[in-house]
């Protein structure tokens, strides 16, 4: 039996780190979108793997389902504008960042293995029902209930922001008179210079006095 | 009122005539202006004359000693400014109307502290508590060091409202705010005795002055606002941090949070016996800067200039006039009696740093300036010089010739501003190259600046001059400045001489010679209203110089009191300097007028009448009634008139066995300061071996604790 | 199910963490950034539910990645909607425009 | 009628001196305030009524207090104010007024002569529109004046003293419009002020040592003056604060000590010599010239310069005691009479002439009083106020005259231009010529009288020194002062008839006469060289000439007021009593009683050369020698000409000074302490500000990289191992016993070891540590500590037991801990432990007496007897306690 998890967490642990990789190194956005799509399944297998089923099938649904495909949807909403042209100027700077970053996380990596790890015995079997849903849903709405409902609040607020921003300002109709809507430009037009006519009104509409 | 008694004010009625009839064609209304300060000036001289006493003394006792008068002196104008903000701003002649209506309140209102004969102690004491648990209370008294500088305020604003209204056009309204704020928190800051309060007042005088030049000011308004304000705050800051640690202190020796004055007096603070009594000298120079910061004295001077350069004339009359004031008068009442030592050692250097840095230096730096107003402000630093001098002598005669010459710079200087505000409002510069030859355009202006210049430079007859000789001969009596005392009235005396030479080379220049510029071919002579302004000003100049004993015997019984315990705690405080741990002086040594508000005091006497109060209304039957909670258990500790220094630790040379056993083995008197162990140390840890001053230098520091010591 | 030692999970999320914060660090592209965040967000959630499963008493570590991933997907919504506002407003998606704070 | 005066007002209460004084400033303040209103006849009316009102009521005190020899009268206003004395006690200063002999005399000259001399400015400022501003000022100087003669103490005296100066400065900047008159009037008062610097040094001295400013109280007090002063070394601070070697070449081998007298009468002098024009500062003098005549007559001839004289005179008891300031004052007056004399040869103004000798007279007065003959000084003072008056309002007569054609200033005084005026002014040719030869010395003139009296108590008198000690001048400075007397009275005869003969006699160079000479309508004053007519120049009116007949009738009968050779002296009798108790230390010999005769030969005769010779030189040869002697010498006679250029001595050396000095402190304030103060703090936390700001690039990845490399840094801090240790010494000096406990910290483990043994100790869990010392005895300890990354640290502690003082262990002096050698520590272990062994018993002593008591208290507060606190110290043996001093 042992072998055969070892086998599965090794594929796990690759898809997990190769998606990573591909994330952080692709040129092309839509790639990086793949990648965490990868490694949120091989974490996913993880879970499975430390008996953590329901984890597991909120990974796929929420993290997978809905995020990463959120992701998807906003690169393709971008279009050709999303990946960003090969920039040599600070390319050397990068690298040193990146050197020196690398160096300080494998010197922190060997002093915590140092440490020495006493947790070398197999693990005892999970209790039953461990990481089910009814062990997790039980708890989940026992002593962390009010947790939870905040969780709800907070996403329904992350909601409500997402479109307020993503939408921006709409110049409010009742406000201008009907007569120019169509002759005069709007007035803060001129001001951005904005190529091509942008969805709604400006973002930072210049309103008030200064 | 009979006949007789309305005959006997023919002198009055006499000089309002005279005064009536000065200008030559005026408004009647500014006629009456000059007829009533003439009639006003002859009236307060034939009233506070000496003999005159006896008869008012009748009068006056049936006044009595109304309490909540400073209250409304401190509080009328600064309601006032909170009531104007609510009048509409376009209403011109009503906020300018009310502003006088509070002024002429204030200024009635300070006549009635000159009807009571100002004695030894407070005068019109009255304490309220403001934040009890930390020992702060409104304790607001008046007595004959500030009863002037009270009425020098609430005589000056007014009339430095009164002539920038004459100029000022545009936000009239905050200019009344900022003028009446101003008049509450001096007059706070002169009356206040708890130390909270004084620092809350110190503070809040900065704001309205702060707006006044930076609103009203000339180009550089700004910078030199802002210059103002952080260099005062930087000194008060240190203030804060010495009177907190005088406040701990005191905690740390009566087990009572007090910050009042007359509580902290009694304090003397740890001196660390490797240096001469290290913290007293920190403490003297924290408290002290702040006030140097504000008279100015020599190094930081450099503030005043640029400040009254870029104030509007009001602002610079009244900063001029009363609040560098605050600044000696503040050194003199608390500085010097809070830390009479390092005030009494200090005091050689200091004079010295009054004189070359002041006197002569200052003088120097106004002869070389070429702008009227900055010429000015030199003077303003070489006349408070003398001040300092003054007090820095501590001799009865030079205190009360400093406070003359506090009051008497303020007539001079605040003077000097307004005629300098009356040209610039004609001439919108204030370079002396720009004008020569005035005279003869302006012959009444001419005049009046001249008999100013003479004020300022101290020609007899004038009030200037008896200031300067009282300081200078009391400089040369002093006993703090022991040998050096002839070389610095030498020094003073040059000063007199410098005087002379920057004023009148200010007037040579402006008034006399050709008249070459075009521009002063057609200057209009000073308004009667102009005029009006500066009358008190230029009358109180001959009132003080002729009759100064009115004003001196007023002063003189409080001087004499405070130049006394100066001298008597400046010894007392030599002798302490070498305890390890602070300690108290004892409440005999004060004369009983002094602390008669005291907050410790205060809480006794609440405790006592709690105390009567409750074996009153529920006699328990044990026979000793249980002490009664106390407000603050140590209280009761604190007022046996025993030795003051902690006489268990210091006296006997072998520190008894452990903390606990300490309490008993002390002399069963209740030792008035804090036991050895001290409520501020672990009990458990043994009390460290006090450094015992009297120890023979060869004896070991201190004899060992017995082994079994530590518990 | 016990034969995989719990360190190496927490290898494994230590790794995909530092990879996740290289991302961060080093790529501009605002969307790479967010990707990052996630994957950073992943390391975590993997190590709460390996020490969960060390002591499994109770489900805390588990509940708490529960949370965790909740936060992730609101901050991911309003992440990509501030992303999708600046590209409106500068017309790009490079990190290094967003400096309106420079000194 | 005197008794009805005398009991009118009392002595005591003499209201009389308040009328003399209200007079002038009330016709002051009318004239001022309301002067232009009222037109020149009413303000010519009030000048002169209330001056001449004044004059009368002094005339009624110069007769009380005449009355009876050595009386004096009085009137206290009001109580001024009060300084502290030596003994903090209360020195009351009144406002106080009294007149003895000395004022009552003065006060007739001050009223008198400025009575006249009012008359005489009504006609001669007629034209000047400023007219109720001149009487305004010369009544406010009278009042000065008034008040300073009348001063019953030296402060009041001294509002007279400024005032005056203040009327001066006023009125030599009268016509303020030209730069250089106003210029002449601030130099004025600054000269004065010095002088005045020095009064008020002298009224504080004279408060220390003698507690009151009264001139009876500080006569009577007189012989505290004799204490002495030093002056230098002041203190010997500077012993502490200089470098060795210059303070020792600060510190002379004997202090300078210098009688109170002599300190108080240099001061003294420093305020006469600013008033009446001494040598170091007569230079405001000529300047004030700017002033109109009346002006120059009234205060630079009769009034304000002479008040150094009067009090010289006034403090006599002070001159007395110190023959050194006597000294001083004549040999002043010398130099300065013949300093001034030799200017006034070589000027050509008219009016400087007169100044420089109103100078030159100066110094002669103040030989007189410098010899001790205070009543022959003042009796010059009194005749040059009547000869110098007549000389000036002649002057201005002259002036006066010329003005009608020559408009400019300078001009119209300058010699050169008059000549001949006997012919056209008659009247003024008569009152100069008489005083000139009144002031030339000849007898029976005042001029000869008091002069020779003078010369005479020079050459005779000598100051008896009131204790050996007491410096006394050799005897023969006495001679060498009458012989420089004498040539300055030569000068003086000489240079007065050069003047004389070049105004009077001689061709009218002013202007071509010309009978009966009508102004063309238009530009008649074409100043053509020489062209210009004019007609005869014409005598003064009446109202002008009447004060010069006046003036030159008492220039000639005023000789006979204190004429002593031939002893027609009433005034002596006014003036002697005085000066009664000074003169008693003056001693003129029996001997010297016999040389009167000659010696008042010698002065006749030195008049006499002076005449004959400026009447050979003028009269005879026309001048020629003097201008043969000015080319000859060229240099000599321009420096002459040019006041021996001392004014250009001061204006490049102190003045100079000065300037330098404000400016350099003027930069200083600016740029040096403002720039510190203000602009250096501001400086900094601009450039912090600036520094920080760079730090924000705006990228977001940066931020989140410092926050990495934040991370980063307190990781490393927790990581690493941290080896410290508490040492308690408590026990140390008593048993040697120092205790360490470690610093605990996660997943430590400790490792204590000492130098000898090596590093293989293991690491254990003790975290406590303790050594015994022996005396003397120095180890060091070492503390190891690993953590759970299994990184290791160690630390390092010296313990050391010294012999007395236990040194804070780990600090440097450790090392030095028994720096002795063994034997020496051997030695000191002994001493020591003697030392506790004793300490010891002392405490068993202690502890058997301290239980006695305690014992009684324990016993009382058993039986519930609450113990009231003992009055007085507890029994304990107690050091004096530092009980409070208590109010005395």
């Amino acid at each position: 039996m042992g072998k055969f998890e070892i086998a599965l967490f090794a594929l796990c642990a690759a898809i997990g780190i190769a998606g990573a990789l591909v994330t952080v190194g692709a040129r092309r956005p839509i790639r990086s979108a793949l990648g965490l799509l990868a490694t949120i399944l091989g974490v996913a297998g993880c879970y499975l793997l430390l008996e953590a089923q329901f984890l597991a099938a909120i990974q796929l649904i929420v993290y997978a389902g809905a995020v990463v495909v959120l992701f998807i949807f906003v690169v393709m909403l971008l279009g050709s504008a999303s990946t960003s042209p090969r920039d040599a100027k600070s390319a050397i700077p990068r690298y040193i960042g990146a050197g020196l970053f690398l160096a300080g996380s494998s010197a922190a990596l060997l002093l915590i293995l140092r440490v020495g790890t006493k947790v070398e015995a197999l693990l005892p079997p999970a209790p039953a029902g461990f990481g089910s849903v009814e062990g997790v849903g039980g708890e989940l709405f026992t002593r962390y209930v009010v947790p939870f409902e905040l969780a709800g609040a907070l996403l329904i607020v992350a909601v409500i922001g997402a479109m307020a921003v993503a939408r921006g300002k709409q110049p409010d109709p009742t406000l201008r008179p009907a007569a120019d809507a169509a002759g005069a430009a709007p007035p803060g037009a001129s001001e951005h210079g904005a190529t091509e006519p942008a969805p709604g009104g400006k973002a930072a509409e210049p309103h008030g006095g200064a | 009122m009979n006949l007789a008694a309305l005959i006997q004010f023919w002198p009055a009625v006499v000089a309002g005539i005279v005064g009536a009839s000065i200008p030559r064609q005026a408004k009647v209304r500014h006629r009456l202006g000059l007829a009533c300060v003439a009639a006003f000036a002859v009236l307060t001289v034939m009233w506070l004359w000496p003999d005159a006493d006896a008869a008012k003394e009748a009068t006056d006792k049936a006044a009595g000693e109304w309490p909540y008068l400073l209250d409304l002196l401190v509080g009328l104008p600064i309601f006032g400014a909170v009531v104007i903000l609510f009048l509409p701003r376009q209403m011109l002649s009503t906020l300018r109307a009310f502003t006088y209506g509070i002024f002429g309140v204030s200024f009635l209102a300070s006549l009635w502290l000159l009807r009571v004969p100002m004695t030894e102690g407070w005068h019109f004491v009255h304490t309220k508590d403001w934040i009890p648990s930390a020992g702060i209370r409104w304790h607001v008294a008046v007595d004959g060091m500030s009863v002037w500088l009270v009425v020098l305020t609430t005589f000056t604003t007014p009339i430095a409202a009164f002539a920038s209204f004459g100029s000022v056009k545009t936000r009239v309204k905050e200019l009344c705010v900022s003028f009446l704020l101003m008049q509450g928190a001096m007059l706070g800051a002169f009356v206040a005795l708890d130390m909270f309060q004084f620092y809350v007042f110190w503070e809040l005088m900065l704001v309205p002055m702060f707006l006044m030049i930076g609103i009203w000011g000339g180009v550089e308004k700004i910078k030199a606002s802002v210059k103002f304000f952080l260099f005062t705050m930087a000194g008060s800051v240190l203030m804060l941090a010495a009177l907190l640690y005088l406040v701990w202190t005191h905690h740390e020796l009566t087990g009572v949070w007090s910050w009042d004055y007359l509580d902290l007096v009694r304090v003397v603070l740890r001196g660390d016996s490797t240096l001469s009594f290290h913290p007293q000298m920190l403490g003297f120079l924290g408290l002290s800067l702040a006030f140097f910061i504000k008279v100015p004295m020599f190094p930081f001077h450099t503030w005043l200039p640029d400040a009254h350069v870029q104030a509007p004339t009001g602002g610079s009359v009244v900063l001029a006039a009363i609040m560098l004031k605050l600044g000696t008068y503040a050194y003199m009442r608390f500085s010097m009696q809070l830390f009479p030592g390092p005030a009494h050692s200090m005091a050689a250097t200091l004079a010295g740093v009054a004189i070359m840095g002041g006197i002569i230096y200052g003088a120097f730096c106004a002869w070389k300036q070429g702008d009227i107003k900055r010429l000015v402000a030199y003077s303003s630093v070489a006349h408070l010089g003398f001040v300092m001098l003054g007090l820095f002598g501590a001799t009865t005669g030079g205190m009360q010739g400093a406070i003359l010459q506090m009051v008497n710079h303020g007539i001079a200087t605040g003077a000097l501003f307004m005629l300098v505000g009356v040209i610039y409002d004609r001439r919108h510069t204030r370079e002396l190259s720009e004008f020569g030859g005035l005279a003869k355009v302006m012959p009444v202006y001419a005049t009046l600046f001249i008999i100013v210049t003479m004020a300022s430079i101290g020609v007899p007859g004038t009030n200037g001059f008896v200031g300067e000789f009282m300081i200078i001969a009391g400089t040369f009596v002093s006993e703090p400045l022991s040998q050096l005392a002839g070389l610095q009235a030498f020094g003073a005396a040059l000063g007199v001489i410098f005087a002379a030479v920057y004023m009148l080379g200010a007037v040579q220049k402006m008034f006399f010679g050709p008249l070459t510029n075009p521009k002063n071919k057609h200057l209009s002579d000073i308004s009667p209203r102009e005029a009006v302004a500066l009358s008190p000003f230029i009358v109180m100049i001959f009132v003080i110089g002729l009759f100064p004993s009115l004003f001196l015997d007023r002063m003189k019984p409080a001087v004499d009191m405070n130049r006394e315990l100066f001298k008597e705690s400046g010894g007392q405080a030599l002798r302490f300097a070498k305890r390890a741990d602070g300690s108290l002086l004892d409440e005999s040594h004060f004369p009983p007028a002094f602390l008669a508000g005291s907050l410790v005091k205060d809480l006794a006497a609440r405790a006592a009448a709690d105390k009567a109060q409750a074996v009153e209304t529920a006699p328990a039957p044990s026979p000793a009634p249980a002490p009664t909670p106390a407000p603050t258990p140590n209280v009761q500790r604190l007022p046996a008139p025993t030795a003051a220094p902690p006489t268990a630790s210091a006296s006997v040379a072998i520190p008894p066995a452990g903390a606990s056993g300490s309490a008993a083995a002390a002399p069963p008197t209740a030792s008035a300061a804090v036991p050895p162990g001290g409520p501020g140390k672990a009990p458990g840890q043994p009390p460290p071996p006090p450094v015992s001053p009297k120890a023979p230098p060869a004896e070991p520091k201190a004899p060992p604790a017995p082994p079994g010591g530590a518990p | 199910m016990s034969a995989v030692p719990v360190p190496y999970f927490l290898v494994l999320a230590a790794v995909l963490f530092l990879i996740g914060a290289g991302g961060f660090l080093l790529r501009r592209n605002l969307l790479v950034l967010l990707m990052s965040i996630e994957l950073m967000l992943n390391a975590v959630n993997l190590t709460l539910v390996a020490f969960n499963r060390l002591h499994p008493q109770s489900h805390g570590g588990q509940i708490f990645a529960f949370f965790v991933v909740a936060v992730a997907a609101a901050e991911a919504a309003v992440g990509l909607a501030i992303v999708l506002s600046f590209f409106r407003l500068r017309n790009t998606v490079r990190a290094d425009e967003a400096n309106t704070l420079k000194n | 009628m005197l008794s009805t005066i005398k009991q009118q007002f009392p002595a005591t209460n003499f209201a009389l001196l308040a009328l003399i004084l209200l007079m002038p400033a009330l016709g002051a303040l009318i004239n001022g305030l309301f002067g232009k209103r009222m037109g020149k006849d009413a303000v010519r009316l009030t000048a002169l009524a209330s001056i001449g009102g004044s004059f009368l009521a002094s005339l009624v005190t110069f007769i009380v207090v005449a009355s009876e020899p050595g009386s004096r009268v009085a009137w206290t206003a009001w109580r001024w104010f009060s300084v502290t004395g030596r003994m903090r006690q209360d020195v009351g200063i009144d406002l106080a007024f009294s007149a003895d002999g000395l004022s009552a005399t003065m006060l007739l000259i001050v009223t008198g002569v400025g009575f006249l001399i009012h008359l005489y400015s009504t006609g001669y400022m007629a034209k000047d529109k400023g007219f109720h501003r001149f009487f305004a000022y010369l009544n406010l100087f009278i009042f000065a004046m008034l008040t300073l003669v009348l001063g019953d103490n030296m402060a009041v005296m001294f509002i007279g003293w400024e005032g005056v100066g203040l009327a001066s400065y006023l009125l030599i900047g009268f016509w303020y419009e030209d730069e250089k008159k106003a210029a002449a009037g601030k130099k004025a008062f600054i000269v004065n002020r010095i002088g005045d610097f020095g009064l008020i040094m002298a009224m504080v001295l004279l408060v220390w040592y003698s507690g009151s400013l009264r001139f009876e109280d500080m006569q009577q007090r007189s012989s505290g003056l004799l204490t002495q002063v030093t002056l230098w070394p002041v203190t010997d601070l500077h012993q502490t604060i200089m470098p060795h070697w210059l303070a020792s070449a600060l510190t002379p081998a004997s202090p300078w000590r210098v009688s109170a007298a002599t300190l108080i009468g240099i001061f003294l002098f420093l305020g006469c010599a600013g008033k009446s024009a001494q040598i170091p500062l007569y230079v405001w003098l000529p300047d004030a010239m700017a002033g109109p005549t009346p002006v120059s007559a009234l205060i630079h001839a009769a009034t304000m310069v002479t008040a150094g004289v009067y009090l010289v005179a006034r403090t006599s008891f002070v001159f007395v005691l110190s023959p050194a300031a006597l000294t001083i004052v004549q040999t002043t007056g010398a130099l300065t009479a013949l300093f001034a004399a030799s200017i006034a040869f070589a000027q050509t103004d008219l009016k400087k002439v007169l100044a420089y000798s109103t100078v030159s007279q100066l110094g002669f007065m103040f030989i007189g009083v410098g010899s001790g003959a205070f009543g022959a000084g003042m009796f010059h003072v009194i005749t040059h106020a009547f000869f110098k008056g007549c000389l000036f309002l002649c002057a201005g007569s002259v002036i006066h005259a010329m003005h009608h054609r020559i408009h400019d200033d300078v001009a119209s005084q300058d010699m050169r231009n008059m000549g001949g005026l006997r012919r056209y002014l008659p009247l003024t040719h008569a009152t100069f010529l008489l005083s000139c030869i009144a002031i030339a010395g000849i007898p029976p003139l005042a001029g000869f009288w008091s002069k020779d009296e003078i010369l005479f108590r020079a050459f005779a008198s000598h100051i008896a020194p009131a204790s050996a000690a007491v410096w006394v001048p050799p005897a023969w400075w006495g001679k060498m002062i009458f012989f420089v007397g004498l040539t300055a009275a030569v000068c003086t005869a000489f240079y007065m008839f050069r003047a004389y003969f070049l105004t009077f006699w001689g061709e009218f160079r002013g202007w071509r006469v010309v009978a009966n000479f009508r102004p063309k309508k238009h530009g008649g004053h074409g100043h053509g060289a020489g062209a210009l007519a004019g007609p005869p120049p014409h005598e003064s009116p009446g109202v002008m000439t009447v004060p010069l007949v006046i003036l030159a009738g008492l220039a000639v009968v005023g000789g006979f007021l204190y004429a002593e050779p031939i002893h027609v002296a009433p005034l002596a009798h006014v003036l002697e009593p005085v000066f009664q108790k000074a003169s008693q230390s003056v001693i003129v010999p029996e001997a010297a009683h016999g040389l009167v005769w000659p010696l008042m030969g010698a002065g006749v005769l030195a008049g006499v050369v002076g005449v004959a010779a400026a009447y050979y030189v003028y009269q005879v040869r026309g001048g020629a020698p003097a201008r043969a002697f000015a080319t000859s010498t060229g240099w000599f006679y321009r420096l002459v000409r040019d006041k021996w250029r001392i004014d250009e001595l001061y204006q490049h050396t102190i003045v100079a000074a000065t300037h330098a000095v404000a400016e350099t402190a003027a930069a200083f304030d600016r740029w040096v302490i403002d720039g510190i103060i203000a602009r250096l703090t501001a400086g900094t936390v601009a450039l912090g500000g600036a520094l920080l700001r760079a730090a924000h690039t705006g990228r977001v990845q940066v931020y989140a990289a410092s926050m990495v490399a934040g991370v980063v840094g307190v990781g490393w801090f927790l990581v690493r191992p941290h080896a410290d240790a508490l040492v308690d010494t408590s026990g140390l000096r008593s048993s040697g016993r120092v205790s360490l406990t470690a610093a605990s910290g996660h997943g430590y483990s400790y490792r204590w070891r000492t130098q000898d043994d090596d590093e293989s100790v293991a690491y254990g869990n003790d975290k406590s540590y303790a050594v015994d010392l022996e005396l003397c005895e120095k180890r060091t300890v070492f503390l190891g500590v690993k953590n759970a990354f299994n990184q290791a640290a160690e630390r390092k502690y010296d313990l050391c037991r010294d012999a007395n003082v236990p040194r804070a262990p780990g600090s440097q002096e450790a090392a030095a801990c028994c720096s002795l050698d063994d034997a020496g520590r051997e030695t000191a272990r002994e001493w020591v432990r003697s030392k506790l062994k004793e300490l010891d018993d002392t405490q068993k002593r202690l502890e058997e007496t301290k239980r006695a008591p305690e014992g009684l208290l324990k016993s009382l507060e058993q039986r519930g007897i609450k113990v009231e606190q003992l009055p007085g110290p507890p029994p304990a043996p107690q050091p004096p306690s530092q009980g409070p001093g208590g109010r005395p």
